[in-house]
């Protein structure tokens, strides 16, 4: 099975528990998006939250499943609620403070959703929004004050009414805009972005945008209050903006200051050079939890025809968008939409074809059947950037061998989601991926395929798939408060979306990481897109 | 030291032979082959004595006196033999030619403006020039230089010293270059078209003082033109040229009087005359 | 003189102006709605409409324009109320994708860029003018051919070309340096060093090679001038003659392309500093690109038409220093 | 026969110059031509004679009508040419022609002979009888060039040839009056005196007239009827050629005269006397 | 009455001939000097071929098998990251300059379709840029007055921007459209004012040349004297700043496209391929190395063309 192919790199990542103490470098190359956890919202920032921020649940640490369970952080437990789930109760530990020396309370842990929903800083994880019980026209605490549906009957409690049962709200208040600040402290909506205040182990003492970011610890964290982070090294350094190439060549290298250091996944141009078996000792690779796919706008003529995508879905060589990925050490093939990383994940390929690579025989005849004897032409949305052009053209070059033609549509990367968010712009065709919220088909399936959820702009179902007996399977999972039973149905609902061919499944595509020689303690990250967890790495000798 | 006082040392004797040039032969390589643009030359300039160069354009006249200096274009070379004071010069290094040029020999160029370094002022110029050989502190320099300027009939020459050159007339720059030759006090001057930018009356008073510099200094003087009546007004001797060749050489009066070459009574035939605009020789041709 | 004065820096203030005009009304019309991105993932149609009045993005093309020029001298305020955003003066717009005022982003990169610019501006103005002039002197022989075959090949490499080798045998393969980094040089002067040392060396071949050229054909055009034969016919030195006068008639009207490349370069060296990943505004300029970030790249783009139009200006000023011709005519 | 083809009268050229394209730069104003008033007779040669910027040329480009004058009027044939019409300037091109001083810069290096002696019949929309090609041959022979040069390049040619052309190329419209801006001066004395000579035949066979303008004295003694000497941009003096240079009025026109060069009478009857016998002996 | 001594008349008429032989057609002749030059022969050589791989570049993906779109999955590696196999980037019988890593297409291939590409946006962009900058350029230059101050100020502005930086922001900003025209299109509205500026000069010149005053005296309007009189003048200075534009656009095409806004995949295009071979110039060296190669060989035949063309024309003007 193609999942299956996921690599073991052992328990506890590589080199062992770290020692305390050191400077641990990361090289990157962009900076992130946004130091406010109202704003940022990808797997690599919500990594590196967890180093100076706190919520009241947070993910675990561990390979796999491991890292994707959901376990108390700043509060108790996971919360309790009432039989419908619509009213989850939290209590606050003992010992937490922001970096000031200031203890958190639970009003802060309300100021801090109240102020992420400010209209012009809530562009990050959406939960808070979608799910608690919010009056209209309630634009955060800055235009509209206090939100009556969080409730703060004393400094360790908080008492959160949603609008709807949500069975999974433990995961909801892990997202980073449920993270605590201090109502008193002169926070802007600006500010945070600038000068964060940390709850977490490090407190940020140098930030240039777009070249170094340092962390120093944060004297007033105590580990007794925290079960999930390791906090190993005294400080923490990043550099952004280097080409990525020069990261894997530093990486590989690993001279100097470089040994102390991690970095992202590798290109696929470096993957050869990362064979010998010193640098293989340094290697650690881990499914990204993303997938990668080609939703097809249903609503477009031709692309209407479930047999146009069917057929479309024979003829796609994986291998080949695969090899153009950077081959089997940085993709796995795709056959279902959920990665294998979500709960509930159920395996099956409705359009097989020899050694993936596609079946152009097959999906003729198809499209004869659907009246295009002639075959059939379509315009593919893709991103300027070099792996998406590579998937691009290898589905091009194999669609054309079952008489279809791609013509794509370049847009640049920074509007591309816009673009194809934007339903009257979008064309037949994108390619494009997504990661769960946490590892739920809830997070998965209902936002790239639910009919209810298309908007104008900003529109994630980019299928625009909107079939009555999906939406309302979407519904009557949601309804259930048992979340295994949830986990369960959302697998078979895949394979029935899948029989309606809306998209394409690509690749699972992986993360492969190089550490430094003296790195200990790195492992790969389900639940941040397979980036190496910052609380639980460290150096393996500080004193190098 | 000013200007005026003759150097006694270097007054060479009236008479004696300055210059002497013996079959000078000028090349220059061309795309079709070395081309010959000066051809077995000879002729001699006495001290104290002017000779007069003409011919019409393009005929070497240029070529022979930077043949002279050692100062040819890039590939012109001359054969044949150059003495000065009895001297070879053509055997010489551009180092040892170093010491003949602006001391014993000095030119004043055919084109005044380009011959004039634009980025300095004349006088720096020619202060330049006078103390390469006489050394000197810059004052005295500068006064020689304003002694030579008025000398040239530069009004205002204090002044004026300072300007640069394109801030002068076409005339006035020729002054200038001959200013330059004139402080330098050569024992040879080369004076190639000097007054052809000039009216006539500045003409006059400028063939004046070179007349006038040879009688203090007993300098030779080559004086270059196309100018038949100029030449017949400042030369001894009169050389005729043409596509490079001698055409005839004698004195001043030998050329205008009884003419012997084709070429020679032809260009006097053809001269416009002011006085009379029938020409006498009408009924002979 | 004064006049003159004037009336340059008058233009060049037009210059800019018209520029400032031209970028921002291309910028108006092409780019996407920065509402659309400052809204993010999860946006509705409401929303955009509020960041947009917000912003004064609703605002008529000359209203923003005006709003954009005048918060360079007085600085500005983004909306409203306890969101609103402080840009103080000059403020060159503010990019909502990192929630900084432009002017802070380019002063925070503009030392990286000015340290590639000085120090490759030596080597390329030694370099460039050494070869020349050595080419002209020796014009002909082995020397000129050697030196004006490396300036061909300068001029025809692009010079990521160059960046991408040199990186790859100096550092990839023959490991003689070590990656650059962006380090100041109190912290460690020999890495400084070799971190800009590969930047310096790449821009200065391609403009060494350019200048080597020019400088070549203007000695060799002054030493073909009659100045120079008069020069020699006072007997002076020949290395005088070359010093005093064939030089600074070849190099004055180089001055001239010094200013405008330097002033370039100043903007940012973008591919360089991509390729070598150097924080400067080059950089920023290219990732600003890549984002899309529409205020960053309005701001660089008019530092940048700044400083070649400031650059101009001085190198007039200068050259009616440097040439007495030029200086004469205008007083 | 004294009818006057042109006359110009209080005709005066002020130049405006402004610094190079300034905004606050002054501007300077300089009369190159100042109150000038002479008649051209038909049939006869009008010389201008002056030192080096004295207005001389800027006088024939106003008779040519390459440039309008600041005031005064200009009459051609009778007319009123000052401010002619578009029609009246093109009749009046194709009545007056120049030749230039310069007789390489004044024909289009990139033209063969034959476009560049027919360019003022193409340019006048003027279709010669005989046909173009003929016409061409024909001026060339009467220029006294050879008329299989006419698909030669200007630089093939010598300055006295080419200053031929030039003439060639003025006569292709049958003017009736030639303005001559030193057409002479930039040639060796031999070739000068062949233009010369050139240019009275033509006169004497077509009964052309001309403006003739040189600086050398003794060129327009040879050709002139009547003479005017410029100084600076006036007419300090103007007659009959032998009055002026038999009997100078003007001190400035005296000064010129005294100031030129001559070769002593004495060696120059001497030679006439050696060609005499010479010829004799033949 | 005669005043020409029958001797000079026939002296100078025998040697007036043909004196300097100076005629304004050296084509064959500036041939024939360049031809002696080494340099001159190998640039042109090199350019001949480089247009004849672009011409054949169909043929040869007969000829090799491969077109420049195929895939060729088993000249790769897939567990090595998709790296060709073999040495030197998978170059083979199959493959003679090797395969792009990660899909295998063709790299002769890719590169003498790459060739059509550059060359076409090149010779298209110097093609309107040279149209532009010659016509304005001369109208500057001739007319002078408001239309010189309107062009000149046009020339300042656009030469004064960071065009560079502009052109990156523009293209990117524009919609992908047809990008080579795009691309022709932004090249050339930076491009001409370079052209003009030397046009305009050396028209200034022109225009005060007394030929141009001769064909006024002879009654030509000004625009028939821009054509006819001053632009045949002008053709030297415009093959030259053609040969010296046709390099510099293909560098600035080739730039564009590595700065990934020039030509869009999977169309090939020389900076393009460069562009892709950043990520792997330390593994495969040779796919950085080879459309290198060819984009250097090109601008520096050009270069060199033109340069010593500058040298032969002004050579054939002073004669
Ligand atoms: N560098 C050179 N290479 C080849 N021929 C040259 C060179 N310089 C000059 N000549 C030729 O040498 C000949 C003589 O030139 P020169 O300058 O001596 O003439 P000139 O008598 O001084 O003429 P003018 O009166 O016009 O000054 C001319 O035919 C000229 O073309
Ligand atoms: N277009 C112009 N603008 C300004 N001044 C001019 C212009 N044309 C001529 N002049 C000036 O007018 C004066 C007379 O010039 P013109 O050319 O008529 O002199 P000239 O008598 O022909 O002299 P030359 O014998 O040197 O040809 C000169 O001082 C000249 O500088
Ligand atoms: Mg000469
Ligand atoms: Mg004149």
């Amino acid at each position: 099975s193609p999942a299956s192919d996921a690599p073991d790199s052992g328990g506890d990542g590589i080199g062992g528990t770290p020692t305390a103490g050191g400077t641990l470098r990361v090289l990157q190359n962009a900076d992130f998006s946004h130091l406010d956890p109202a704003q940022g919202f990808d797997g690599g920032v919500n990594n590196f939250y967890r180093l100076i921020y706190r919520t009241l649940t947070t993910q675990g640490t561990g390979e796999g499943a491991e890292g994707t369970e959901i376990v108390p952080d700043l509060a108790t437990d996971l919360g309790t609620h009432n039989d419908d789930a619509t009213e989850w109760t939290f209590t606050l530990k003992d010992d937490i403070f922001f970096e000031d020396g200031t203890p958190i309370t639970s009003a802060d842990v309300k100021f801090g959703v109240e102020r992420a929903l400010d209209p012009s800083i809530s562009i990050g994880s959406p939960y808070a929004k979608i799910v608690l019980d919010i009056p209209e026209g309630y634009e955060g605490f800055y235009s509209s004050g206090p939100l009556d549906s969080i409730e703060t009957p004393d400094e360790k409690t908080i008492v959160f009414h949603l609008n709807q049962p949500y069975a999974d709200f433990a995961a909801v208040v892990a997202q980073a805009p449920f993270t605590p600040f201090p109502a008193d402290a002169g926070v802007t909506t600006t500010s945070v972005d600038q000068q964060p205040i940390a709850s977490g182990p490090y407190r940020v003492t140098e930030y240039q945008r777009g070249s170094t970011l340092v962390l120093e610890r944060n004297e007033h964290w105590s580990k007794e209050s925290d079960d999930v982070r390791g906090a190993y090294p005294d400080s923490y350094e990043w550099s952004f903006g280097l080409d990525g190439a020069t990261i894997d060549e530093r990486m590989i290298a690993g001279q100097g200051d470089d040994r102390n250091a991690i970095a992202g996944s590798v290109q696929a141009a470096s993957i050869a050079r990362i064979q010998t078996p010193e640098i293989q000792e340094r290697t650690i690779q881990g499914l990204q939890g993303c997938t990668t796919y080609m939703p097809m706008n249903t609503t477009k003529p031709g692309m209407d025809n479930p047999l146009v995508r069917q057929a479309i879905n024979l003829a796609v060589d994986k291998q080949a968008v695969k090899d153009g990925t950077g081959g089997s050490q940085l993709a796995d093939i795709a056959t279902t939409m959920m990665p294998p990383t979500v709960a509930g994940f159920t395996e099956f390929d409705l359009y097989p074809s020899d050694d993936f690579a596609g079946d152009p025989e097959a999906a003729k005849d198809l499209l004869t059947e659907a009246g295009y004897p002639d075959g059939f032409s379509f315009v593919l949305d893709i991103r300027n950037n070099p792996k998406m052009q590579a998937q691009a053209e290898a589905i091009q070059q194999s669609l054309a061998k079952a008489g279809i033609t791609v013509e794509f549509n370049l847009i640049d990367s920074s509007t591309f989601y816009e673009v194809i968010g934007t339903t009257s712009q979008q064309h037949d065709a994108a390619i494009t991926g997504w990661c769960p919220d946490w590892a739920s088909g809830a997070t998965f399936l209902p936002p790239i395929f639910e009919g209810t959820q298309i908007y104008e702009k900003g529109n994630s179902n980019v299928a625009q798939l909107n079939d009555p007996a999906v939406n309302a399977r979407i519904a009557e999972i949601r309804a259930m408060t048992d979340v295994d039973e949830a986990n369960a149905a959302w697998g078979e609902l895949d394979e029935q979306i899948m029989e309606l061919a809306p998209a394409v499944p690509l690749l699972f595509e992986k993360a492969v990481m190089v550490v430094g020689s003296n790195i200990a303690g790195a492992y790969a990250h389900a639940g941040f897109s397979g980036g190496i967890d910052y609380v639980s790495v460290g150096l393996a000798d500080p004193e190098k | 030291m000013s200007i005026t006082s003759p150097r006694t040392i270097s007054i060479p004797v009236p008479g004696a032979t300055l210059l002497e040039v013996e079959h000078l032969t000028v090349t220059f390589p061309t795309s079709a082959g070395p081309v010959e643009v000066v051809q077995d030359a000879s002729f001699r300039v006495e001290a104290g004595d002017t000779l007069g160069i003409v011919g019409e354009s393009g005929s070497g006249k240029s070529m022979t006196s930077l043949a002279i200096m050692g100062l040819l274009p890039r590939g012109g070379t001359a054969t044949g033999s150059i003495r000065l004071n009895g001297h070879e010069l053509l055997a010489r290094s551009d180092r040892e030619m170093r010491r003949v040029r602006g001391d014993k020999v000095a030119m004043v160029f055919q084109d005044p403006l380009s011959s004039l370094n634009p980025y300095y002022t004349v006088g720096r110029q020619i202060e330049e020039a006078y103390r390469a050989h006489n050394g000197g502190s810059r004052k005295n320099a500068r006064n020689v230089t304003i002694e030579a300027l008025e000398r040239v009939r530069i009004a205002d020459a204090s002044r004026r010293v300072d300007h640069y050159p394109h801030q002068f007339s076409g005339g006035m720059r020729q002054r200038i270059m001959i200013a330059m030759a004139l402080c330098l006090e050569p024992d040879l001057l080369i004076a190639d078209e000097p007054t052809t930018a000039l009216d006539v009356t500045v003409q006059a008073q400028i063939l004046e003082l070179l007349a006038e510099l040879q009688r203090e200094t007993g300098t030779g003087m080559i004086f270059i033109t196309h100018d038949l009546a100029v030449v017949s007004q400042v030369a001894d001797d009169v050389l005729v040229m043409k596509d490079g060749r001698q055409v005839e050489r004698g004195t001043a009066e030998q050329i205008f009087s009884r003419p012997q070459a084709q070429y020679t009574r032809a260009l006097l035939a053809a001269l416009p005359r002011i006085d009379d605009p029938f020409d006498r020789l009408k009924g002979t041709s | 003189m004064l006049f003159y004065f004037a009336r340059r820096i008058l233009a060049a203030i037009g210059v800019l102006l018209l520029i400032s005009l031209f970028t921002y009304a291309i910028f108006f019309l092409l780019s996407p709605d920065p509402a659309v991105q400052i809204c993010g993932k999860t946006c509705t149609p409401e929303r955009i409409d509020q960041i947009r009045s917000q912003l004064g993005l609703d605002l008529p093309f000359w209203q923003q324009y005006w709003q954009f020029l005048s918060g360079i001298f007085t600085g500005r305020t983004y909306g409203e109320g306890a969101a609103a955003i402080q840009c103080a003066a000059p403020c060159l717009g503010f990019s909502f994708q990192t929630n900084e005022p432009v002017t802070d982003m380019i002063t925070t990169r503009m030392p990286v860029s000015i340290t590639v610019a000085v120090g490759a501006a030596v080597l390329w103005m030694l370099a460039g003018i050494g070869g020349g002039l050595l080419s002209a002197v020796k014009q002909g022989t082995g020397w000129d051919r050697g030196v004006m075959m490396t300036a061909l090949a300068g001029i025809s490499l692009p010079n990521y070309f160059v960046a991408l080798l040199l990186q790859y045998v100096l550092v990839v393969q023959l490991r003689w340096l070590p990656f650059p980094q962006s380090v100041q040089f109190a912290e460690d002067p020999l890495l400084w060093f070799q971190s800009y040392l590969m930047p310096w060396l790449v821009l200065a071949f391609g403009y060494a090679a350019m200048y080597s050229r020019i400088v070549r054909t203007n000695v060799i055009d002054t030493l073909g001038q009659n100045f120079m034969r008069t020069a020699r016919a006072k007997g002076l030195d020949a290395p005088l003659v070359l010093r005093r006068h064939a030089l600074r008639p070849s190099l004055t009207p180089v001055v001239t392309l010094f200013g405008m490349d330097f002033a370039g370069l100043l903007g940012g060296a973008l591919i360089t500093e991509t390729v070598f990943g150097l924080n400067g505004v080059g950089k920023l300029t290219a990732d600003s690109i890549a984002k899309n970030d529409q205020p960053v790249i309005m701001g660089v783009t008019l530092l940048a038409a700044g400083l070649v139009v400031i650059a101009n200006m001085l190198v007039d000023v200068a050259y009616t220093y440097l040439d007495p011709r030029v200086r004469v005519k205008s007083a | 026969m004294t009818e006057s083809i042109l006359s110009a009268k209080h005709v005066s050229k002020v130049f405006v110059t402004r610094g190079d394209g300034a905004v606050f730069a002054g501007t300077t104003r300089f009369t190159a031509v100042d109150d000038v008033s002479f008649e051209v007779p038909r049939g006869k040669t009008l010389g201008i004679v002056g030192e080096s910027g004295s207005g001389k040329s800027t006088t024939a480009r106003i008779v040519a009508k390459l440039i309008d004058p600041t005031e005064g009027t200009l009459e051609f044939e009778g007319d009123d040419v000052t401010k002619p019409s578009g029609r009246a300037l093109a009749a009046f091109r194709s009545n007056v022609q120049v030749v230039f001083q310069d007789p390489f810069s004044s024909l289009n290096p990139r033209h063969t002979v034959e476009k560049i002696i027919s360019a003022p019949l193409d340019y006048q929309g003027i279709t010669p009888k005989q046909g173009k090609r003929a016409l061409v041959r024909e001026l060339l022979e009467r220029v006294g060039l050879n008329a299989d040069h006419a698909q030669r390049y200007p630089g093939q040619f010598s300055g006295g040839q080419a200053q031929r052309i030039g003439i060639a190329r003025a006569l292709a419209v049958s003017p009736k009056l030639v303005i001559c801006d030193e057409a002479v001066s930039a040639l060796d004395v031999s070739v000068q005196a062949r233009v010369i000579n050139l240019l009275n035949e033509l006169q004497a066979e077509l009964g052309l007239s001309y403006v003739f303008i040189a600086h050398d004295l003794a060129v327009v003694r040879q050709i002139a009827d009547t003479v005017a000497v410029m100084s600076k941009g006036r007419i300090v003096e103007q007659g009959d050629r032998d009055a002026i240079f038999g009997h100078p009025q003007h001190e400035y026109t005296k000064t010129l005269l005294a100031a030129v060069p001559q070769i002593n009478p004495e060696w120059e009857l001497e030679r006439v006397r050696m060609l005499a016998a010479e010829g004799a002996v033949e | 009455m005669s005043t020409v001594p029958s001797e000079l008349a026939v002296e100078s008429e025998a040697k007036g001939a043909l004196p300097t032989g100076g005629a304004p057609t050296p084509a064959r002749r500036v041939i024939a000097t360049l031809m002696k030059s080494p340099a001159v022969v190998v640039s042109v050589c090199i350019i001949v071929f480089i247009a004849l791989l672009a011409v054949c570049a169909p043929l040869l993906a007969v000829i090799t098998g491969w077109g420049p779109y195929d895939f060729d999955k088993s000249a790769i590696d897939s567990d090595l990251g998709g790296i060709p196999i073999g040495p030197l980037g998978g170059i083979s019988a199959e493959h003679w300059l090797g395969v792009e890593p990660g899909n295998g297409r063709d790299i002769l291939v890719r590169v003498a379709y790459g060739a059509q590409v550059s060359l076409t946006i090149a010779l298209s962009a110097t093609l309107v840029t040279m149209t532009l900058g010659v016509v304005l350029g001369m109208v500057a230059g001739f007319f002078g007055g408001l239309a010189d101050q309107i062009i000149s100020r046009v020339m300042d502005f656009l030469m004064a921007f960071p065009t560079l930086i502009f052109m990156i922001a523009l293209l990117s900003a524009l919609p992908a459209g047809n990008r080579p025209v795009l691309l022709v299109i932004v090249l050339s509205i930076f491009g001409w004012p370079y052209t003009a500026r030397v046009i305009r000069g050396q028209t200034m010149t022109l225009r005060n040349s007394e030929f141009v005053e001769a064909a006024r005296a002879s009654g030509a309007r000004p625009m028939r004297i821009a054509f006819r009189e001053v632009l045949p003048n002008l053709r030297g200075t415009i093959i030259v700043l053609a040969t010296l534009a046709v390099p510099g656009y293909i560098g600035t095409e080739a730039g564009l496209s590595f700065l990934g806004v020039g030509v869009m995949p999977p169309t090939p295009s020389w900076g393009q391929m460069i562009s892709t071979a950043v990520g792997w110039y330390a593994v495969d060296p040779m796919f950085f190395l080879i459309p290198g190669t060819f984009l250097f060989l090109t601008v520096f035949s050009f270069t060199v063309l033109g340069d010593h063309l500058r040298t032969a024309l002004d050579a054939g003007d002073a004669a």
